[in-house]
């Protein structure tokens, strides 16, 4: 399957980028890396040109929630994205945030799958999960 | 009037400034007090320095973190500065900072010293009359660095290099570089009427498994472009690396090797000193695990003999520190320095011998690069990959050089990519890792060398 | 019968015990756990055990310390004992455990262990089935001891010097040699059932300026006088004492003649071990500077290559320590354990030399005594004070050695008293410090000395 | 003048009362010095021996307040120890506790002086300022 990823925003940390880089390649993704400082008409016309399944946003330094409440209107301007598996992780609020009260903000901004602090490998476990059920 | 005076006054024409009155600030730097240059305290403490990292939107915020942290004994005083102000952007910066004393809530993460103006900051620098070191990671830091001198603050971080490769993904790099030669000749050009400015470059970079060869060739390159401009104290620096032994040899391999190519250019008149920054890297949630972190930081630079220390706290993994964890850093900082005693005064030989033949072997094909000035060599050498620093998020960066950690945690150079490591040090370096695993467990075992000390 | 058999039915037939059953104590350590023996684990674990301090008087109680300390990761427990059984006042100690049990209030500092039995004891420590450490001080512990191992507590603190210097006016001391010689047979006797009973020597004695050289010999004298009654896994131990390199040199010194001596007696099949224990005398009062301290310790553990460490808590200047403070360093300190990487083998062969030759001139004091045993002639030794206890209140010692820090918090020897210490190792001592003061100074160097991790 | 020092109770922690003894000693006073674990009897009976004009007590592990209370009555029964001075210092409570609730608590034991937590010199400077306004 075919995967768009990078780090939204004005956001240059790197480190996890990388590591979802290989790790998703390691599983098999075929993976379209964008990497940091990404915005979001980046992500979507990536996902159009690759003609992607997923796209997996890494947000660290807590500013995805001002690009979040954008995710809808501006995924409606495109075409056939219906089918597309959102998923964002990595440190979703600035500062401290409880993950019972940013899950339901994200997942009302479009996204299918929200990993506020989650390891890695645990998020990608999920997202097999939830790829499985979806086509079962 | 000079080339450099010309240009001196469109920078410091622009809109958002107050006037500029380049005798008085002249003046000011002749006639400052000694206690405010950090190589006075370098010439004259026998104590490692303990500076602290922040910065707030407003003057009162700003003011009352230094009363906190002069409470807590701290040395040298920091100054960080708005990311606004780090792109120029002094329009937005100075409606967030009025937004900021409006409201009463922080609308800048850091303090924005160009809306402030020299003038006010001043106030506040020589009210506490103790040395101010100023942390950004600005590429155009021109407009920036006059007014911190005009206004008190005497070692100021970063360069083109270390300011760029970490913090930006297409900031163009040889403007970065010109920026850079100008914040220089400015430096050196105060150094003559007072006590010298310090110059400090940021060591750390990404934070994340860069070799010791790396960060010490970016260091002594940095350094170079410096002294090379005239300035006359230097810090070079590096942080925390995971391995005790590893730190201690790169001090002394740092410091050896500064001292050598600043008397192959002529300048060895300067002075040059070492700084260490508390782990820099991926930090465990857990506060108290944090709180061991930093304590045994300290331990390390007190073995590594660093003339100064930059500190971080235990609310690192959570988000932007508070004053009071800030301050109690410091307090705890300068406790630890006080019954860290005994330290033995130790190294390993082929370690130094194996590190400074590859920071050489680099140094070497820089100044072997055709180019005509150092600045062109080392802006092709980052281009064609002959400086490489993991992790990097730059564009113009290779990325092709691969570490991970052997077993006493020492970071080794699995893939030197185009930087020239010799045969012999690359043979060593691969020697120490177990390198028959499959593609799998390396990159596991690099993620885990990433989060050694979560 | 023998005649320790007969002494032992004696000391079991304590109206204060329940029914002792030999046999059945016998089979349960002959079939007992490996996981309950700490000399299983030092012969298996490749890492440094963590062992924290603790005792309260219910079963509830101590139940619930352990589970917070093996929820900490914790790798010896404590069983640290109430100070009425330490002097054999069973009465006391049982009103006080049943005051204890009726009103929730701890009315005792430790856990009567002699009154709560060893069949119920038993079922706890065999519930955790971690290895566990005896703490007391008792100088008669005959009874204590024997409790202990049929609890299934197969690590025993103390010895006839170590529990009695530090912790006793006017109990006497010959009396303590006799009553240990009978603990060190019995823990030989089950030694031979299973993995060995473990002794461990307390080297912290004093805490307070205490020379290494003392240090030393006692540590090693106790440990002959275990080993001569057949004791197979012994521990010598000594706490962080100010200076990073006199601990390295210390612990090399100590392991090297602990061997040595051990050879020389002809017991080098035995085991032996070292521990280090977290900075014991006066702390801080900040918690946050106690925190640093004890970190720090951790760091010089690692340095020391300690096989176990044994920790104090950030509450230590203000009280008896709560179980989460006391768990919360059991974490942090298994969390440096895991950090501290790299970590250099070095030490001072000056030091070492100097170090070594005062302990073997009073080791070679103590084997010239005319005396026919060996704890005869160490009991002669203290009372001649050719073993001086720096600030030990018990009135058998001479009180007549002082010590001071030289510049690098070193402890040395300013005045011998009657201690041979050897004239070139008494110049060496002398020659590091400033000994031109008057009284007056020197005396408050020394009490400067004494407070200088506060 | 005179000094009757030493440690009360079940207490061996004998640090300080070497330092009392080196410092008694330097400000000029003689000095009868009782060591630790010392009862307090004896105390009243070296004070009547050496006719001392200052007791000086130290508790470090918390248990002077036991002791104290027994003070008065004890007292009581000597004869002549109407001008004697008496100082307590060290650690006065068990765990941790305010100098405010502390220190009229010793003063109705009897104490003259109540040094809870109070460096030694500092106590000292006190004792001596003390004899002076007496003696004034
Ligand atoms: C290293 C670091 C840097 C390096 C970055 C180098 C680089 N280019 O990458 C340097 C020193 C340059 C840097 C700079 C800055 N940093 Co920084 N940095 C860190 C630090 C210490 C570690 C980050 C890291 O690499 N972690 C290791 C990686 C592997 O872990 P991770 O990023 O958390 O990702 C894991 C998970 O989140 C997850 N994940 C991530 N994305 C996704 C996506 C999905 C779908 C899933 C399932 C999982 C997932 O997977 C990863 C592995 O488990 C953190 C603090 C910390 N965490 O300890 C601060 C931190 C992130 N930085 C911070 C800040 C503020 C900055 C600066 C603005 C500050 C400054 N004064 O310099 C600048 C500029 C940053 C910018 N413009 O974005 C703040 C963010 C504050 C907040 N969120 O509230 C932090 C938290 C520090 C702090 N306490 O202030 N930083
Ligand atoms: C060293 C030490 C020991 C040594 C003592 C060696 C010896 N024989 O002296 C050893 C290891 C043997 C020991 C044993 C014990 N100890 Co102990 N020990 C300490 C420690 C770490 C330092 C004490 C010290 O020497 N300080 C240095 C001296 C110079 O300072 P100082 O005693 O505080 O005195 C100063 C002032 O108080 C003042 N001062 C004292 N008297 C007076 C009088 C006047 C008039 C004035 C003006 C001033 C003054 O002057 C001094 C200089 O400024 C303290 C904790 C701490 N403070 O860090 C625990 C501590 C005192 N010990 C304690 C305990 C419980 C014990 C034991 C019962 C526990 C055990 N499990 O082993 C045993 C047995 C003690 C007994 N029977 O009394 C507790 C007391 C609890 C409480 N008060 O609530 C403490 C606080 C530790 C703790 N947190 O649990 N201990």
């Amino acid at each position: 399957m075919k995967v768009v990823t990078g780090v939204i925003g004005n956001d240059i940390h790197v480190v996890a980028n990388r590591l979802i880089d290989l790790s998703l390649k390691a599983r098999g993704y075929e993976v379209f890396n964008l990497g940091v400082n990404t915005y979001l008409e980046e992500f979507f016309d990536a996902v159009i040109e690759t003609d992607a399944d997923i796209l997996l946003i890494s947000s660290l330094n807590g500013e995805a929630e001002g690009w979040g409440r954008e995710v809808k209107a501006l995924k409606a301007e495109y075409k056939g994205l219906d089918k597309l598996i959102m998923m964002i992780g990595g440190n979703l609020t600035v500062g401290a945030g409880k993950a019972e009260d940013i899950i339901p903000k994200y997942k009302s901004y479009g996204f299918d799958l929200v990993c506020h602090q989650i390891d890695l490998n645990t998020g990608l476990d999920m997202l097999a999960d939830y790829i499985k059920e979806k086509s079962a | 009037m000079s080339l450099l005076q010309e240009e001196r006054e469109i920078i410091l024409g622009n809109q958002y400034v107050e006037a500029f009155d380049f005798a008085e600030v002249e003046d000011f730097v002749k006639n400052a007090n000694k206690e405010l240059f950090i190589s006075h305290h370098f010439k004259h403490s026998n104590k490692m320095l303990v500076q602290p990292r922040g910065g707030f939107p407003t003057y009162k915020k700003q003011f009352a973190l230094y009363e906190f942290f002069v409470n807590a004994n701290v040395d040298v005083l920091p100054l960080t500065i708005d990311s606004n102000t780090r792109l120029n952007d002094y329009k937005t910066a100075a409606r967030m900072l009025r937004l900021s004393e409006e409201n009463d809530v922080d609308m800048l993460n850091g303090y924005p010293l160009v809306n402030h103006g020299y003038r006010t900051t001043r106030n506040m620098i020589t009210h506490f009359n103790k040395p101010v070191s100023l942390r950004h990671g600005t590429p155009d830091a021109r407009l920036l660095i006059e007014q911190a001198i005009a206004s008190g603050i005497f070692d100021i971080e970063g360069g083109p290099i270390t300011y760029l490769l970490p913090y930006s993904k297409n900031f163009p790099l040889d403007k970065a570089f010109l920026y850079w030669k100008y914040v220089e000749r400015v430096c050196a050009n105060y150094s003559q009427l007072n006590e010298p400015i310090n110059r400090e470059s940021f060591g750390p970079l990404t934070a994340t498994l860069v070799p010791p060869a790396i960060t010490i060739v970016i260091q002594l390159l940095e350094m170079l472009l410096s002294l090379e401009e005239g300035v006359k104290s230097f810090s070079v620096s590096f942080a925390q690396q995971g391995s005790m032994m590893q730190d201690i040899v790169t001090g002394h391999v740092l410091k050896k090797l500064a001292r050598h190519y600043a008397e192959e250019i002529g300048c060895g008149d300067a002075s040059i000193h070492l700084v260490y920054h508390q782990w820099m890297g991926a930090f465990p949630m857990d506060p108290n695990y944090a709180e061991q972190l930093i304590s045994i930081a300290t331990v390390i630079a007190s073995m590594v003999r660093a003339d100064k220390i930059i500190t971080k706290t235990n609310q690192e993994a959570a988000g932007i520190p508070t004053k009071e964890a800030n301050s109690e850093t410091v307090a705890n900082t300068q406790y630890s320095l006080r019954i860290l005693n005994g330290l033995p005064d130790i190294t390993d030989e082929q370690e130094e011998e194996i590190l400074t033949a590859e920071v050489m072997a680099i140094m070497e094909a820089v100044f072997n690069d055709p180019a005509d000035t150092l600045w062109r060599k080392v802006f092709n050498c980052i281009k064609s990959g002959i400086i490489d620093v993991p992790f990097s998020p730059h564009i113009i960066n290779h990325n092709q050089m691969i570490t991970i950690r052997d077993d006493n945690k020492n970071i080794r150079i699995i893939k030197r990519g185009k930087v020239p490591i010799p045969d012999h040090c690359f043979d060593y370096e691969k020697a120490q890792c177990d390198l028959s695993k499959d593609t799998t467990s390396i990159v596991n075992d690099i993620i885990h060398d990433i989060g050694i000390m979560q």
